[in-house]
């Protein structure tokens, strides 16, 4: 990065910490913060409207639907996220080129299984195997999104289910006699209102998701512990220039900082939020506004 | 070799008893139902100890966060924003860290250093820090006037409590308390995945469906056995959860309540 | 509309929750412009008469028929519940509600509640329903009030919160379930005012009250339950003038100075 | 034809493959594969994937071959197939912080799932196992286990940089055959170019030259 | 207890719910076994004085004395709170209230609601209690729902189970808000009697009526609240006979049989 970075063995102090932190490694755990907080930021509105379709679908007095919504949240609830994506990833990314192997080689002869393999035509390969290799990681990154977004979304339609229910009958029993439509009612009362009693559920959510980004790595994308771990472990002189012991443990710290930082600041985003639903509420924290007011 | 076999050799395997070796190869259905089985023993031991402990850990943390004295509260805020801020297995690796410096001053920690303990105490922090958190909410929503009659009435401390706060904060906090009870179960596969050392191939279910995965070169089998484990143990999890749910409820008017009995239990 | 056929119609009703019989067979009859008290004691049925009125409780037996239109149902006793949605919409529209517990909505501002409806479900222009939601809101007093939440007024803020409500929908006919019981004299003189001006307009009114004065000011027929079953009807001279019934002259009697 | 091969590897397990400082991918079987690649006239590239899936990801055609260290073990070429080893068989060994480590017996470190692990568990010695290669030998380090069992060259450079901490111990033990390329079993064609890519290396000395610049003077050579 | 120290006490009490004033500067005395109505138009401060005798609002200013001991205040303007949290747990339990919305616990039957207090704040016998909770359910006319959760009950029930649960606690001072508004006249004449009877065994007593006849009927002292002050007050014969203010005269000109 610098100039005065050509022979870091003579380097000390801090001129071998600017030059130790700007490696192209290091780069690349920077460049990782902002791949995991641009999958936070894709994920977690997908996974809300996951969640909120999953949800509707279970409270749909059409059978079908509802025994859809029901089973979606009930069996992937059911499945650790680490499970889930040690064989759902490649189960997907199969399922996909299979269905575009269908669509676009129909005249294609061998079989797609071939004993353990699974080979499709060149034509059907998601991404298409000359394409750059970004197009690759973008691939890879959006599979890693849908694939969090089913898992958080069944959690979120439990929370919203729980939500909805805990809107009070007489509130929607009112917007009834008032001749407002099942989906009127829906909307402009049990929605508003249910935010209420979700939100702490949906916190509560959000930050086991942001702590799920350290499994990014298993739908095989580097995040951001990836790279802790790997500059973190002992380095013997044969392979780096910054020869250095276990330095996981201070790593490790910066990523506590990290998240704890993010924490904080979805923390104060997400008061901000309930302090605006509550205001005014009868509820104790309504009234605790409202005494400190 | 049978399968009645194959069970009582590896049934118990996860805890140290049966057959000293694993299976090596021809690996059959049975094997990976039933060793992927036998640690689930582990998962649910993990599971139901951190989540009973954490619970009343819980409460005591979210009163703490609700109090008006800053002595409890500034030490819960920070209990609950330091664990539920970190990912657990940063909490798992400087636990581990951390259990292994006092051992090496007193001897009396060495079981720390063991799954059994030192993952169970950093299982039982993190549920109860995420539990709090919860709970502290739901005190949030309690309807003013439940609190307000007990006020009039002189229920204080520990009786208005009691009856009025925690049974409402109870239901209120229910449904996301469940997703926490199974997101702990979950988060109990971390523990040897990266956290705490395995002994003796003595492992949680994760540990034996890699083990097999790794094996085999086939995700397609453990994988969805581990998952089908899981399913049955979540499903489990949320009707003892739907029962106690169907009682914190139980004041809902009645059509309500046979709406509800209509759903099936799972999907609460 | 033909005049003659009655607005709300109700035929040997009867309505039970679990094994508590709370209807026996009820049966009342309300005509255009016509104000219908009931009264009876605590517990008698009122509400829930009033609920199945507008279907918000299923009944198992017995008609409900609006403007000539009779409910139609699927299913017998306990599994008895309307067949046709949009027939319960539409009889709905027609129909507001002021609760016994007034039930505002508690996310929306005291406009907002009342601005709630005639918006969403009849559809009319948002300017010209504000001003009608705020000449509704000033007419019950509370027009000061319009933007606080509805936990931030009074009981009887409240109840005149929910009044306004009901009629700003405009519909043709209005169940109230004491809607003056947490008002004041005067206030109430206010409210007789209005479910006057109300009945002069034509519009039919079903009115729970304890108040038998509010009763015999407003009332076209009086109707006493006792007990799920309709112990007596009549003009009110003739309810409160002549009781027939035994159990009526007690209930009545307590009403009289001591 | 003018597709690209995709090469599968890990890139945590120095020297056969490793991220160097500028986080890109380097190592001995990258210089290998590339050196393949240009012989036998393909455009290669290379895909990092974590150990576990590695195989798994391979016969679901995300990559086409696997250069990660990976030694020919019966179990693995059921599954998919190897060209001939580009490494010879190689030796695990013992690393222990004393010369009097008990292997029999004691308390032996291996990472998860490896064959070495697999090797202790059936000796008598008391098994605990890691998630990464790096946990082993810190266990050693701590006192929690009496020594670290694993690749030798994976351990050579530790114990060298260890300044007299850390020590061989015992007998060195043969494990798996030697380490080859992995490819689909259906991917005939392919594999018959690297074969023929690897025994021309071979036979004109470049693979021994490459092996000693990355594994020694004294490394067993073909 | 001296008899002639008051009961309840209150001394020029100012309280705003923000920037709106609602109480500015009511004094009012309740001797032992004395019944005080508190009568006013609605939004007048009434149910917000109730809440300040018990310490559930906190007040900007003015005294409030129970029993001679006045509550301890630490700061001042709207920071000020009570000092002696113990103090206000002795007051509490001696001065039950029934709210204008029952607020009655949702999640207990109704015998547990009346139970609750005396068994936990009182710890008085279990068998004790339940032996007189359902003797006051029985008295207010619901001993049969004695199991049934408050969503079960119909508005006026629910009422009589949050009288009932003020009467358990047996205390020296009730406060009434509103309690007869949900029901009939003649469970208003049960009431009367039980007010009446209380008045009798020395309890001292403060309601907030819109029954003009309920509180000429019950009490010794008419409060009459306008706009946050207190307009007239003496005793019934005297407020309702002789109004002196026009405001008053106005407010009960409404309640003549019109
Ligand atoms: N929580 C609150 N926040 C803001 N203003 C409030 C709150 N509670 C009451 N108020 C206002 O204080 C005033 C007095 O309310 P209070 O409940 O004491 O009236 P009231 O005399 O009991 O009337 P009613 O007879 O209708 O019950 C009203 O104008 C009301 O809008
Ligand atoms: N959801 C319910 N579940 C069971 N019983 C109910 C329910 N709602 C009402 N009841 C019972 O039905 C009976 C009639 O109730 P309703 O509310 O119609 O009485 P009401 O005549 O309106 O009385 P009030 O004047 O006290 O409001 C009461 O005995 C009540 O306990
Ligand atoms: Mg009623
Ligand atoms: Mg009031």
């Amino acid at each position: 990065m610098f100039e005065y970075c050509a022979d870091p063995s003579q380097l000390e102090g801090f001129r071998w910490l600017s030059c130790y932190l700007t490696t192209g490694k290091h780069m690349s755990l920077y460049w990782s913060v902002v791949t995991v907080l641009t999958l936070l930021a894709i994920t977690a509105p997908v996974a809300l409207a996951f969640g909120f379709a999953g949800a509707s679908a279970a409270r749909s007095s059409f059978f079908p639907l509802r025994w859809f919504g029901k089973a979606y949240i009930a069996l992937v609830r059911g499945v650790p996220d680490i499970a889930f994506f040690l064989f759902f990833v490649i189960a997907l990314d199969q399922a996909i080129e299979y269905l575009r192997h269908k669509v676009l080689c129909p005249d294609w002869e061998e079989p797609i299984r071939q004993g353990n393999d699974f080979v499709v035509c060149q034509a059907a390969k998601m991404p298409l195997s000359s394409a750059p290799q970004w197009v690759h990681e973008s691939y890879g990154f959006g599979i890693a999104v849908v694939t969090f977004a089913i898992v958080f979304g069944a959690f979120a339609a439990n929370v919203l289910f729980g939500a909805m229910r805990a809107v009070p009958r007489a509130q929607l029993e009112t917007a009834e006699a008032y001749g407002m439509s099942q989906r009127q009612t829906f909307w402009r009362v049990l929605v508003p209102q249910m935010w209420v009693f979700a939100l702490p559920g949906l916190s509560n959510l959000w930050m086991v998701l942001i702590k799920a980004t350290p499994l990014l790595f298993l739908l095989g994308v580097e995040d951001i512990v990836y790279w802790a771990r790997e500059l973190g472990g002992s380095k013997t002189p044969r392979f780096t220039d910054y020869p250095h012991g276990d330095w996981r443990m201070w790593y490790f710290l910066a990523l506590l900082v990290f998240y704890l930082l993010f924490t904080r600041f979805s923390e104060v985003v997400l008061d901000r939020i309930m302090a605006r639903l509550t205001h005014g509420q009868a509820t104790t924290g309504g009234e605790a506004q409202r005494k400190a007011a | 070799m049978s399968c009645w076999q194959t069970i009582q050799d590896y049934g118990l395997r996860s805890l140290g008893w049966g057959e000293r070796l694993l299976p090596r190869d021809n690996f059959t259905l049975c094997d990976q139902f039933t060793l992927i089985g036998s640690g689930m023993i582990w998962n649910v031991y993990f599971g139901i100890f951190a989540l009973v402990s954490g619970f009343f850990f819980a409460t005591l943390v979210a009163l703490g966060k609700a109090s008006p004295n800053p002595w409890l509260r500034k030490p819960s805020e920070w209990f609950i924003f330091l664990f539920r801020g970190s990912p657990l297995f940063i909490q798992f690796f400087f636990g581990y860290f951390f259990f292994l410096t006092l051992k090496s001053h007193f001897a009396f920690f060495s079981p720390f250093t063991a799954a059994w303990l030192g993952a169970l105490i950093v299982l039982f922090l993190n549920t109860a820090a995420y539990s709090g958190e919860i709970f502290y909410g739901a005190l949030q929503s309690i309807p003013k006037g439940d609190v307000e009659a007990a006020d009039a009435y002189g229920l204080s401390g520990w009786n208005r409590f009691r009856r009025v706060i925690w049974p409402t904060m109870l239901r209120l906090a229910w449904p996301a308390y469940t997703n926490e009870a199974i997101f702990l179960f979950h988060a109990t596969t971390l523990v040897f995945f990266s956290g705490f050392p395995a002994w003796q191939q003595r492992g949680d279910a994760l540990y034996y469906a890699s083990y097999f995965a790794d094996k085999t070169f086939n995700p397609f089998v453990p994988y969805p056995i581990l998952a089908g484990y899981f399913i049955l143990l979540t499903i489990i999890v949320i009707s003892v959860f739907g029962l106690i749910n169907a009682r914190l409820n139980r004041h809902l008017p009645q059509a309500a309540k046979r709406k509800i009995r209509l759903r099936p239990n799972l999907i609460r | 509309m033909n005049t003659q056929t009655p607005v709300i119609q109700i035929n040997n009703l009867h309505k039970a929750y679990g094994a508590l019989e709370v209807l026996k067979g009820v049966s009342i009859t309300a005509e255009r412009g016509h104000v219908i008290s009931l009264i009876g004691s605590s517990g008698s049925g009122k509400s829930t008469l009033l609920r199945c009125c507008n279907l918000l409780e299923d009944s198992q037996q017995g008609e409900v028929i609006f403007k000539g239109e009779p409910v139609a149902w699927k299913g017998t006793g306990h599994g008895r519940r309307p067949a046709d949605a949009k027939q319960v919409l539409r009889i709905r529209t027609n129909l507001s509600m002021v609760f016994q517990q007034f039930n505002l909505w508690a996310h929306m501002s005291i406009l907002q509640n009342v601005m709630e409806a005639p918006l969403t479900v009849l559809g009319r222009d948002r300017a010209e329903v504000e001003k009608s939601a705020r000449a509704y809101l000033d007419k019950v007093g509370i027009g000061d009030k319009c933007d606080v939440y509805p936990a931030q007024l009074s009981g009887g803020q409240q109840q005149r919160a929910a009044i306004a409500r009901a009629l700003c929908m405009e519909p043709e006919a209005l169940l109230f379930d004491e809607p003056t019981s947490a008002l004041d004299p005067e206030l109430e003189q206010e409210v007789v005012k209005v479910i006057k001006d109300l009945a002069a307009e034509g519009r039919t009114m079903m009115i729970v009250t304890h108040d038998m004065k509010l009763a015999a000011d407003v009332s076209d027929t009086v109707v006493f339950l006792h007990q799920g079953l309709i112990e007596e009807q009549g003009a009110p001279e003739a309810v409160f003038g002549a009781p027939k019934s035994e159990r009526l002259r007690g209930f009545l009697s307590a009403t009289q100075p001591s | 034809e003018g597709k690209t091969i995709r090469m599968g590897t890990e890139g945590a397990y120095p020297p056969y493959n490793y991220l160097n400082d500028d986080g890109k991918i380097d190592g001995f079987e990258i210089e290998l594969g590339n050196e393949l690649c240009k012989r036998a006239e393909l455009k290669c590239e290379w895909v990092t994937n974590e150990w576990d899936s590695i195989i798994p990801n391979l016969v679901s055609s995300n990559y086409d071959t696997i250069m990660a260290g990976m030694s020919i073990t019966d179990e693995r070429d059921e599954v998919i197939d190897f060209t001939q080893d580009y490494f010879p068989p190689t030796a695990s060994a013992y690393v222990a912080a004393s010369e009097g480590a008990d292997l029999e017996s004691g308390v032996v470190a291996a990472q998860t799932s490896t064959i070495q692990a697999g090797h202790i568990a059936a000796s008598g010695a008391q098994l605990v196992e890691f998630a990464t290669p790096e946990e082993t030998v810190a266990a050693v380090r701590k006192g929690e286990a009496d020594a670290v069992f694993a690749d030798k060259d994976y351990l050579a450079p530790l114990v060298e940089a260890s300044g007299g901490e850390l020590m061989f111990v015992g007998p060195d033990v043969p494990l798996g055959g030697g380490i080859g390329m992995g490819l689909r079993e259906s991917d005939t064609e392919l594999k018959a170019k690297f074969d023929a890519a690897i025994t021309a290396m071979k036979a004109d000395g470049t693979l021994n030259t490459m092996l000693k610049k990355w594994f020694g003077e004294e490394t067993a050579a073909y």
